[in-house]
């Protein structure tokens, strides 16, 4: 059972479900990596609300997992083109969208070591949209330039490059790319945060409009539904985010 | 029955010092009761190749000094956090990295599976991760002009080691939709196989059966090991144990708790 | 149900004249009614692509000139002979042949599959078919000396074209062991598929059913075709016709017995 | 049922199964083409024999095929030198080895076309006992060189080549092939045939010992094996063979 809530109160994770609900908008098929709790949940939410579209492959599920040809199929379907959507993170992410997955310091002999570089290398490059997800904002995460490079923000001509970076989703805002121009943009301002927050805890430079709107919040109907209809299918394989985020437990295990 | 059937420590025996391994991720059936029996019985210097990438296996074999070299795209325990043991090994240099991405190390072993010496990969042009791996090539497409694309040498591990729901007694193994377990065992030399139970019958007698089926041509040996992927997950069979892989990640935050951990889950059990 | 549900003639429509079509082989779910339909409704041009080989659907489409060009291992009748129109038309010149071995089709499909422009193959050095096939490239093997070996441009083929036993009401079709089926449709930009039945259920919803599916992601379109494959066989369901096949073989090896075959059995199904 | 025989009468393709059979003796694994009933017979015979080793693959057959990975499989296995023994045939072989499945004539504009290449170009190279299978022994067919190359039966130095043939069976004899001088070798002669006919009847030049032997019959314990065991079994595949050749009819369509 979801534990009631305030009326109208909505929590980060929830905002940031909606965010990227509006971001997968009509497309036909949005993977999940194995480690990304909110896109999956705004992806479950799409599918519910499209009666079965999109397609919706979450990669360390079983239930919610249409893929049978083992752990290649998602590279082998998105260099096919039949992935519209993915999302990727980075322990660094520069303004350039280039991401570290790999290591802080020199890479021989690195002060951090994250886990890996998973299928960023890939990906990134050829799945149309990617949506950059890093919910600690700071300038430890945001930097002017990584440490190392698993995945280019953008390729030189002549590089096969059908995909790449349209947005980059944190705690405090929403930036859109631009690959032309290689550089990102300021979209919208959660709801309590300020541009000078932002612009004080980024370590990049970024473009933004004169007057920066605020991220819209969930609405009642899409909140009511990410908490009785996605929580309890997330629960499967994400068992501590269902029951941190929305109060569900699994009653029983399958 | 098929004389592939084997004990545990038996079937574990083509597992030597300084073996190139392969092993499947977390959800693909990971043999943890064959890699406590492995490090029990004191295995070094493997060259751990994850398909693609690992978590509580990689860390535990790595923690217990068991490895030299890891291929790997991440090691990560997912919800519980990073891999500690991993990290304190590649930050402190106790073990090689060859840093990869998912499709490389399915694409490296789909070359070996086809008895070809490289494959081509998409992506990974201007990655650091070319940078730092002299064996991948870079060369122009031939069939067009300017286009630079990677090329991956094969990957031909000597032993593939996972864990299934079930060998017939012929034994072929169930391996359902987890079909990077067929290539595993194709690309490797040698395939060492745990099962839950041993199904009495011929998994290929029909064609709704066989289509999830390892067949025996590919097995050494089969061990039966319930429960064998304790507490990692076995798709259709049982979940992961939650609350074990959160004590692991607290115990191996840290060298000392870590052999804690050994000294109770892996060497006690022996005793047991 | 779900919308690629079609009739027959409606699955069909998106198989054009020119199109590049690609059909497994005899033993691997032909779509022998989708056939003689196509060929009622008059289709021309085609670039047939057979994986690997084929028996009575391409010496068929061939005889009733619905084929350009063919890219094939081999068409042959098996036990019945030669394929009668398949040669006709080679010999006189009527049809373009783009002459392969069954593995050159495989990975060529297996490139399109993985998006990338090209596979490696061994074996083929040395033979005419490498001569004969500029679109076949021989390098030096980047990572060894003097190495030469074949690459292949990738296959993506318009359209994909099967018979299967089953699809679900979500439009997940029932493939088995034909792994093949699956690389066709990764392969292709569109597939169509007739089953024998609809099944009531889920093909996804267990590890043991799951296995043997093609998803409906790669589906265009399904159509119900019961004994869809006859005269050829479907494995699981039901054996060759060898009676028809052997009087296919006698009447088609004259034009003017090929005619007569096509207006007893292709004209007329569509009349009754 | 098959037919009731003479004692000790034994059919043509009775005697070329035997041949086989010595020829794949102590093999793990035999794999057997699609058009190939004969090879067919001494594979299953071989594994009947014993006790379910060698492994059989009938490329054909839904029963005697443990291929799981569609028809990419067989040359993927070969490739990882899984398969042990092959056959081939050919329209036309030639004293090289060389095997032509494609065309008689000019390859443009060919006399006569036949099937194609099959797996030929592949497995050639890659399977260590491919064993040549062609029952016309004629000029027609045994020919000085051949007009097409499906597959070459040797390969120079530097190419990747594991494989290749060691034998060719005929209606008429046994050659074996020695794949160093890159020439067939007369092993022995059928019951009935002569040399001077062999000679007669060979497009190419071969060696000989000085004495041909006889090619040995099957035994009756092996003969019994083929008629009452293997042929039911071959019936799934080839059943106009079976009924031929062992006069086993199915009873039933499965």
């Amino acid at each position: 059972m979801p534990a009631p809530r305030p009326d109208g109160a909505c929590r980060d994770e929830e905002l940031l479900a909606a965010v990227i609900l509006r971001l997968i908008a009509g497309l036909r098929h949005v993977a999940v990596g194995a480690q990304s709790p909110i896109p999956a949940t705004a992806a479950l939410l799409a599918r519910h609300l499209g009666k079965g579209q999109p397609f919706v492959s979450l990669l360390s599920s079983a239930r919610h997992n249409f893929f049978t040809d083992g752990g290649r199929e998602l590279f082998d379907c998105a260099g096919q083109g039949r992935v519209d959507a993915f999302f990727l993170s980075g322990g660094q992410i520069d303004g350039a969208a280039n991401i570290n997955l790999v290591a802080i310091g020199d890479y021989a002999a690195p002060q951090v070591r994250f886990p890996g570089s998973f299928g960023s290398a890939y990906l990134y490059y050829v799945v149309p949209r990617v949506i950059l997800f890093r919910l600690e904002h700071s300038r430890r995460t945001l930097v002017n330039k990584v440490d190392f490079i698993s995945a280019p923000g953008t390729s030189p001509p002549g590089v096969y490059r059908p995909g790449g970076p349209v947005a980059l989703v944190t705690n405090r805002c929403v930036f859109a790319f631009d690959r032309q121009r290689g550089r990102f943009r300021l979209e919208s301002l959660h709801p309590g945060h300020t541009l000078e927050e932002v612009l004080d805890h980024t370590g990049f430079d970024f473009d933004r409009p004169e007057r920066v709107p605020q991220t819209p919040s969930p609405s009642p109907e899409h909140l009511d539904l990410m908490r009785g209809v996605v929580a309890p299918l997330l629960a499967e394989v994400y068992p501590q985010f269902a029951a941190t985020v929305f109060g569900f437990t699994r009653q029983e295990q399958s | 029955m098929s004389a592939i059937f084997r004990s545990l420590d038996e079937a574990l025996a083509g597992i030597g010092d300084g073996a190139m391994l392969v092993v499947p991720p977390e959800y693909g059936g990971v043999a943890m009761e064959a890699t406590r029996a492995l490090i029990r019985r004191g295995l070094r210097d493997l060259h751990l190749v994850t398909l693609p990438a690992s978590s509580l296996q990689a860390d535990l074999l790595i923690g217990a000094g068991a490895v030299a070299t890891i291929e790997t795209s991440a090691v990560s325990l997912g919800e519980f956090g990073p891999a500690p043991r991993f990290a304190a090994a590649v930050t402190s240099g106790k073990i090689r990295i060859k840093d990869a991405t998912c499709p490389a190390i399915h694409a490296a072993l789909q070359a070996a599976e086809k008895g070809v010496p490289f494959m081509p990969l998409r992506g990974l042009v201007g990655s650091d991760l070319v940078a730092r791996r002299p064996d991948w090539r870079v060369i122009d497409n031939p069939f067009a002009a300017r286009d630079p694309i990677v090329l991956l040498p094969a990957i031909r591990p000597d032993v593939a080691l996972f864990h299934a729901p079930m060998a017939d007694r012929n034994g072929n193994v169930w391996i359902g939709r987890r079909r990077e377990l067929a290539t595993m065992a194709h690309a490797a030399a040698k395939t060492v196989v745990t099962v839950e139970r041993i199904h009495d019958g011929d998994l290929l007698a029909t064609e709704a059966s066989a289509a999830g089926v390892l067949p025996a041509l590919y097995v050494e040996a089969v061990a039966a090991a319930p429960r064998g992927a304790w507490p990692l997950p076995l798709a259709g069979e049982y979940p992961r144990d939650e609350a074990h892989c959160a004590e692991y990640a607290r115990l191996a935050a840290t060298e000392e708790g870590f052999r804690r951990y050994l000294d109770r889950y892996v060497y006690a059990r022996a005793a047991a």
